[in-house]
């Protein structure tokens, strides 16, 4: 049994007998008898968390997937993290705090909130930003129910483009709210938007760049939106951004994204950071909590939350969106490790990965039986057709110490549809590829093909 | 020019000064950043975005020096309350000690540089990992199976209530309505809605329980459900579970667990024993990974056997030898873009296996001890809002001390940051006066909770006698009270905000 | 009872109480200590160790929770200054900033975890490591080889007079005393002292530089070397290098360099060009390891060809494909339990491998261009002792100061503590009268030299206007001034000390 | 070239004219000609912190020994650190701190220290400790200058028991100090005192336990000390001291140690720690830095560093130690490793350790030809003689995965001798080690002395 108690056996007497109680159990005689639990818990007794260590260390070495060179991206992304990100970001004033209900002395985490707010507001082109959602996907959810509070109509034109988990989880939680969506999809690597003016609809949303890597034109999008008078969602990224028109330049009214490839490792896909910023007349419909500035009784500047009549704990059945944990020290080391690129550094880096992503794009291109699955634009990640089962291919690359990408196929929508083909592999370039890794690459695809 | 990125005025240390943003500390040129040498080629931006796509201005973020970007953040984090500095008795919170074995296992490389798209063959750890969870999680609450996916407490409810959903759609079964205790968390009602039922409210007795005769009242055959926290968020156990669960499933609905408050039963009671068919838990509270601040949590969710072709997919099942993903015959489909918080779930985890079957009851007793000798200790200068032993947290009230002296809840918590103490929550569960929800954990010892009724006790006095130094509390913090309707009606909430509305 | 583990009063954040000592937060039968599951069957003490040798009680140190454990530790971390917080100007210190990446390399476990006394063959990574260093600071000093055992720079310095007396009595030659300025670090002569050498201090002109006719007649043919600092600790450059060096030389003496001023000449200069014999570097000065509140350090000696055959053994040298160790052929011996400190070690070869040739020069052209724009920019408040071109730090007097208010260097610096600066050193060197010692290092930015100035601006101006409120200083922080005569009169230098003067 | 220096072009431009200057290497103008360095450093160009980092990861993956169980032991010793014992030691206020010059804004590390020095002197059953020295040899070279300063003498007898580094760096030292060393021989693995009272001792020197993990009668060199008046130093180890008898209870005026097993890595040999504890009548001359209580100006509680009048800087050529930097990180950590491991937890830790060596030494000396070094106690380490040269026997041991022990003919003492001989074996036990690390220690050793 672990040592995280405080209390001596005799401290636990005392105690007890303070309470006119005799022993722990007795704490719990009001309980109903039968929901009293015997013979304890059906899991394993404890160890020392020495041990526990190990064996949780020797599962992590059976991951081989940790030792691959990692060509996957498709929304979790191998950036590098500086150490400095990560002395910061782990500091126990952050990792140990609360929600900051108490702004007096919550000011470190308000403020970084507010850095953070400023840098997706930036990135996003849209003036507002809140202080983040569990991951991309749940920010497109609470997109979609902020396009229908707004407009109170419930159809949603989602383009194929969007990451296919993000499709599958507003499928899920549209069961609930009742939102209509329709998928449109891709044709030659980009959206096939339906023309035409409709009454039920409250938001088209658009990828940019979408799943497979490809910038698609977001102005069609906006026209599509326009027509019907919706509201324009786009699923952006926040490393392509720094090369890319923002959303915002596109008119988006809401921008969402996977903020993870700021400062989180791929983590096996959690815990992230979903992005949201919306224009500011959107402001108070905006999910999640949203950090002001103010000033305390002596003037002095000061952060906190702000905008509570929104909030689930005020609103209640009345909410439009349930999320109060959220994922703030994400948050935070995103805005730590923004502040360690810096300008100039977020744009050498999304330039060395968008350099690398073409270097390798004409590469691999040239390995009989590879195709680019469109001619559109790309930054950093981009789609082959292999005209085979895929699987098979990355498994041999695997074999050679390399994670090829991501079977498009293995992205499931849930929709019954299976992406784009069997054969289609999204592949991923960062900054952390070198020149050998390129090299490794296209020698370890052309021979997986060719065998 | 810039701040200065080497002052440290802004350090309670030395100083009470306020820290400037990471922009005023910025200066163009500067910069931290090193990128690796890669020997690749770079290639001009027109080669590779064409004119409509590409931005033609600089995206301007921040410009920092690594020096003065640490000293910032350092300074920001001497400005932070947190569990590692002292007691954090907010109830409803948890904010027990947070081992710090489970920072290195969420550092394991083998665990931390895994894509989440990687083949099942090569992520065999991680499965196992998670399937050993969800068998503990089970374990733990009395249930059949669980979905590791939500990323929280509320993601949790509201996959919760979307199988609540599907298994009477299932059964060909309309229901619209889910029955919530006028005592709940407000993201209970809020995830009732958002799953397209409608809220009931159960009004709660005096004795600070569900009311069974206004249960029974309010029950029928179009109910789904009812949403309850067992102990409830006044801390008190639910000791009608029994004819609860009864009347609720005899109407053919089913009973959803609100684990915020699992910490108090552990290895003493199960939801799944008391008769719940869905439970969440937030492992952010009762397995001790730490809050972040506000996040990241996770909130799994445990189903009994009828629930279990429900839940979303896919999941990770043992196969075999090995592990692999399966999607259950009937999901309701993913509620995350990936697995869930996986390195939150890895901690959970540690944790769980460190202390064990014993551990994990020996947790649950300790929490309900503290909580009762404060209860009592508290008794003559802050009563308890209901009279009779309490679970893991107690509600007390200053509606006699706000009579007294004007003194109010709110102006204890701030009182309590200047005695070297976190506030506890105030003014929830909404239908106590004047409430102050006192949740100490069992990581903070008897020593700290005789400190904290102390400070209390010291509060209490000066309200009577210098109510006015106990209205102006807290005056030992970075900043005093904030105007929080300032920052509601001119929202200002980025730098660019604050530049139009003249505050740079 | 003891004292209250979570109770945060304590930490500036939230008030400017003490921390209770861990011995005063300790109570028996409280334990945080979770030892694995080893298997080994336990003996009993006795059968084991026999009585004479067995202790007849419990040794009993502090019985501490682990919550508790860190609420303390953290809250002690809260209550200290540090490079992280803000700047650092502590003359001859060279408080810059240390980068994290270091802290990773001394973390890794093939680093960490290898026992000294593994042999060679399995540390091949360690040895290669050790001579790569051995290299760099060969190339960066201009000498011949190393010795990278020496533990700081003090043990560098008794070393390398050691080194010179090797050298000396080898040649028949029994030389007795070494010249050292009269502005030397303190540590200096007291090397000379434990090396068996006397002291011969050697005058300082009133350009602050040594007084080469001094040196001239001090010397003789019983001169085992001198001792110097270059820049000297007042920061200005021995422009009479060369003159000197040929003197000492010139009666068979050698030049010992004193390296904990290294930075200012990164790149610049040599000093075995300067035609220095022996040189000590502190690494945890000029190469970035962080101090560690007093320690460790790191003080390796490089030498000249001529003393290559008397550094201390073994020796980490390359051989063939690989490394191994070796004992020059007339070894002064070991100065160190091992192969001295080596994870700081490992963090100074990161630090150059980093910088490379240009970075180190960058490093010491922004050192001495912030140390000479904050020497011209205080001019007028607080003039530098010696008025011309400084290297990397600037000594001030406040004796001007002090006549015209009565407020004394001591008093400016406790002032600067209450602007969120740490202060300079004062009073050393013992030269210069009311000496303010500022070292700004290379990596503040402009924006804090100003901000810097503009406090001791401030404290200038209200020394002027209110010195009561200067004496007063500081303020701001966890304790005001320290009754230091009172902790030397009555020492008090362990828990149980305290206990018996009554102070528990 | 790293970015660690915040200054931009533009500033640079700007304080260069604000002094006058035109070129950054302007400023050095002053600098005689002939000293100045043309051409650079003779070094390499830098590289990103993250390619030195993988540099240096791969070099350290290169130290086979890190890999391998550990039963080497003679003063560096390979125990459990838990991950909360890193985490508090590593808080940058802590790491990145001077020396505590200014104690208004130093409690922290100077009340650290303070209980530290509580710690030593209570493992030590001496009064009073110094805040740390740089390792144990250091702390024995200290104690011989201390007592050299005390008598007014200059004779050591020096127990070959004492770790044969210590004994090299005291003579080396000796060589400037002028001690006289007599270093006095083991006989069955512990000391043959020489008798008969002399007027030239400073000291005698004996460890407890010795190097070769043995426990020899303190009170014999107590009375050789005391037959000459001379000071008796002990040189113990602090896991040891919490099974037996403290140096203090056995007479000791001077106890030293080596503090690495207090929760420092083994990190190839240091940083280590120095400890250094003495009977109240040698305060004043106590190397190093001391903590002491006092007061504000408040009368709050405060610790400052005391009696500085020792120190070197005060008292220069006259000056009996020149220590300035110590070991401060080393001994915080220290603090907070005894502090996590309670006064049980290093009963039982030191309980396991001997428990281990006991069961291990019974086992070995069953495999013939491998003998115990003597009869005498021993705690958590001993001495095998194999009967022939070492060496190959680790080399064997080691491609088994197992580091077998210290040769004690590897720990050279530097003066001539090679130690207790060629074929003897130091073998020490952790509270790490399992039964069935114990299990394949016998088999490798069965096995390599049966080739
Ligand atoms: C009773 C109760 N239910 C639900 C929640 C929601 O959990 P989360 O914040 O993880 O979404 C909380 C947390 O605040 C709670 O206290
Ligand atoms: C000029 C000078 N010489 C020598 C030293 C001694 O170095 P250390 O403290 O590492 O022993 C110092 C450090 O304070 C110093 O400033």
């Amino acid at each position: 049994m672990p040592n995280y108690l405080p209390h001596t056996a005799e401290q636990d007497a005392a105690m007890l007998s303070f309470l006119g109680l005799e022993r722990l159990e007795d704490l719990f005689a009001h309980l109903p008898a039968a929901v009293r639990l015997a013979g304890g818990l059906p899991i394993p007794a404890g160890r020392s968390e020495l041990d526990v260590l190990d064996g949780l260390a020797a599962l992590a070495d059976r991951n081989v997937a940790a030792g691959l060179t990692c060509f996957a991206g498709v929304g979790a992304y191998d950036h590098d993290i500086p150490p400095v990100v990560r002395a910061l970001a782990s500091r126990s004033e952050f990792v140990t705090a609360y929600t900051p209900y108490q702004p007096e002395v919550a000011q470190g985490v308000l403020q970084a909130l507010f850095e953070y707010q400023t840098l997706v507001a930036r990135l996003s082109g849209l003036p507002v930003a809140n202080a983040s959602l569990y991951d991309g996907a749940a920010s497109l959810v609470e997109a979609l129910n902020l396009a229908a509070s707004t407009t109170g109509r419930q159809g949603v034109l989602l383009s194929r483009g969007v990451h296919p988990h993000w499709r599958a989880a507003a499928r899920t939680f549209a069961a609930g709210t009742g939102h209509q969506i329709e998928e449109v999809p891709l044709v030659g690597g980009v959206t096939a938007w339906p023309m035409g003016a409709r009454d039920d609809l409250a938001a088209v949303v658009v990828g940019y760049p979408n799943y497979l890597g490809y910038l698609e034109d977001v102005a069609i999008a906006r026209a599509v939106a326009d027509e019907s008078g919706a509201l324009l969602v786009v699923a952006g990224d926040p490393v392509a951004a720094a090369l890319v028109r923002s959303a915002g330049s596109w008119g988006a009214d809401v921008f969402v994204g996977e903020g993870q490839a700021l400062g989180t490792a791929l983590s096996f896909g959690g815990p992230y950071l979903g992005l949201f910023a919306v224009r500011e007349e959107l402001v108070r419909r905006l999910p999640g909590r949203i950090v002001g500035e103010t000033a305390d009784t002596a003037g002095r500047r000061a952060f906190v939350t702000t905008l509570r009549a929104r909030e689930q704990d005020i609103r209640r059945e009345r909410a439009t969106s349930n999320v109060c944990t959220n994922q703030t020290l994400m948050a935070v080391t995103a805005a730590i490790q923004l502040g360690w690129l810096g300008t100039d550094g977020l744009h050498e880096m999304a330039l060395r990965c968008a350099s690398g992503a073409h270097e390798l794009a004409e590469r691999v291109t040239q390995i009989p039986g590879v195709q680019a699955a469109s001619e559109a634009p790309f930054v950093r990640e981009f789609a082959l057709r292999l005209g085979r089962p895929v699987e098979p291919v990355l498994a041999a690359m695997a074999r050679r110490g390399i994670l090829g990408g991501v079977a498009a196929r293995a992205l499931d929508p849930g929709d019954g549809t299976r992406g784009e083909g069997d054969d289609v592999l999204i592949v991923t370039v960062t900054e952390r590829h070198r020149a050998r890794d390129l090299d490794a690459y296209v020698a370890a695809l052309g021979e997986a093909v060719a065998s | 020019m810039s701040a200065a990125g080497g002052r440290a005025a802004s350090a309670p240390l030395v100083g009470r000064e306020s820290e400037p943003t990471m922009f005023e500390l910025s200066s163009p040129g500067r910069s931290a950043a090193q990128l690796r040498e890669t020997g690749i080629a770079p290639r001009a931006l027109e080669a590779m975005i064409p004119a409509p796509h590409r931005r033609d201005d600089r995206l301007v973020t921040v410009d920092l020096a690594e020096r003065d970007l640490v000293g910032h953040v350092t300074r920001l984090s001497a400005r932070q309350y947190s569990v590692d500095l002292g007691a954090y008795p907010l109830g409803s919170c948890t904010m027990k000690y947070n081992p710090k074995m489970a920072d290195e296992v969420a550092a394991l490389a083998g665990l931390a540089h895994v894509h989440p798209a990687a083949d099942a063959s090569l992520t065999q750890g991680w499965l196992e990992l998670l399937v050993t969870l969800e068998e503990r999680l089970c374990g733990i609450t009395g249930m059949a199976a669980a979905t590791l996916q939500p990323a929280a407490g509320a993601a949790g409810e509201l996959t919760g209530l979307l199988l609540m959903r599907a298994y009477h759609r299932a059964r060909g079964d309309a229901r619209r309505r889910v029955l919530i205790p006028d005592s709940a968390h407000g993201t209970n009602p809020a995830s009732v809605t958002l799953s397209g039922y409608q809220v009931t409210t159960v009004p709660s007795t005096e004795r600070g329980l569900v009311d069974l005769e206004a249960l029974a009242a309010r029950l029928g055959d179009d109910v789904a459900g009812i949403m309850l926290t067992n102990p409830n968020t006044v801390g008190l156990f639910e000791e009608d579970i029994e004819p609860i669960a009864e009347l609720v499933h005899g109407v053919g609905g089913l009973l959803y667990y609100d684990g915020a408050n699992l910490n108090a039963i552990l290895g003493q009671a199960r939801p799944g024993d008391m008769g719940f068919d869905i439970v969440h838990m937030n492992l952010h509270k009762t397995f001790a990974t730490p809050h972040g601040g506000g996040g990241p949590g996770a909130g799994p969710v445990a189903v009994g056997e009828s629930l279990v072709d429900f839940l979303p997919g896919p999941r990770p099942v043992r196969r075999g030898d090995g592990y692999g993903w399966e999607a259950p015959a009937r999901s309701i489909g993913r509620v995350h873009g990936w697995h869930g918080n996986a390195l939150v779930l890895a901690r959970a985890l540690a944790y769980i296996e460190t202390h064990g079957a014993e551990g994990l009851a020996a947790v649950a007793e300790h929490a309900v001890l503290n909580a009762n000798w404060l209860r009592r200790r508290l008794a003559a200068v802050l009563p308890a809002a209901f009279d009779r032993p309490c679970m893991h947290e107690c509600v007390v009230t200053a509606t006699a001390l706000k009579e007294a002296t004007g003194v109010r809840a709110l102006d204890v918590a701030k009182s309590l940051l200047d005695e070297g103490f976190h506030a506890p929550t105030v003014y929830f569960p909404l239908i106590v006066d004047e409430a102050l929800m006192i949740e100490p954990t069992e990581t903070e010892s008897p020593e700290t909770l005789v400190a904290l009724a102390e400070a209390l006790e010291r509060i209490v006095a000066r309200a009577h006698d210098d109510p006015e130094r106990v209205h102006a509390a807290p005056l030992a913090t970075p900043v005093g009270r904030v105007d929080e309707a300032r920052a509601a009606r001119t929202l200002v909430a980025t730098e660019d905000m604050a530049a139009r509305a003249g505050l740079r």
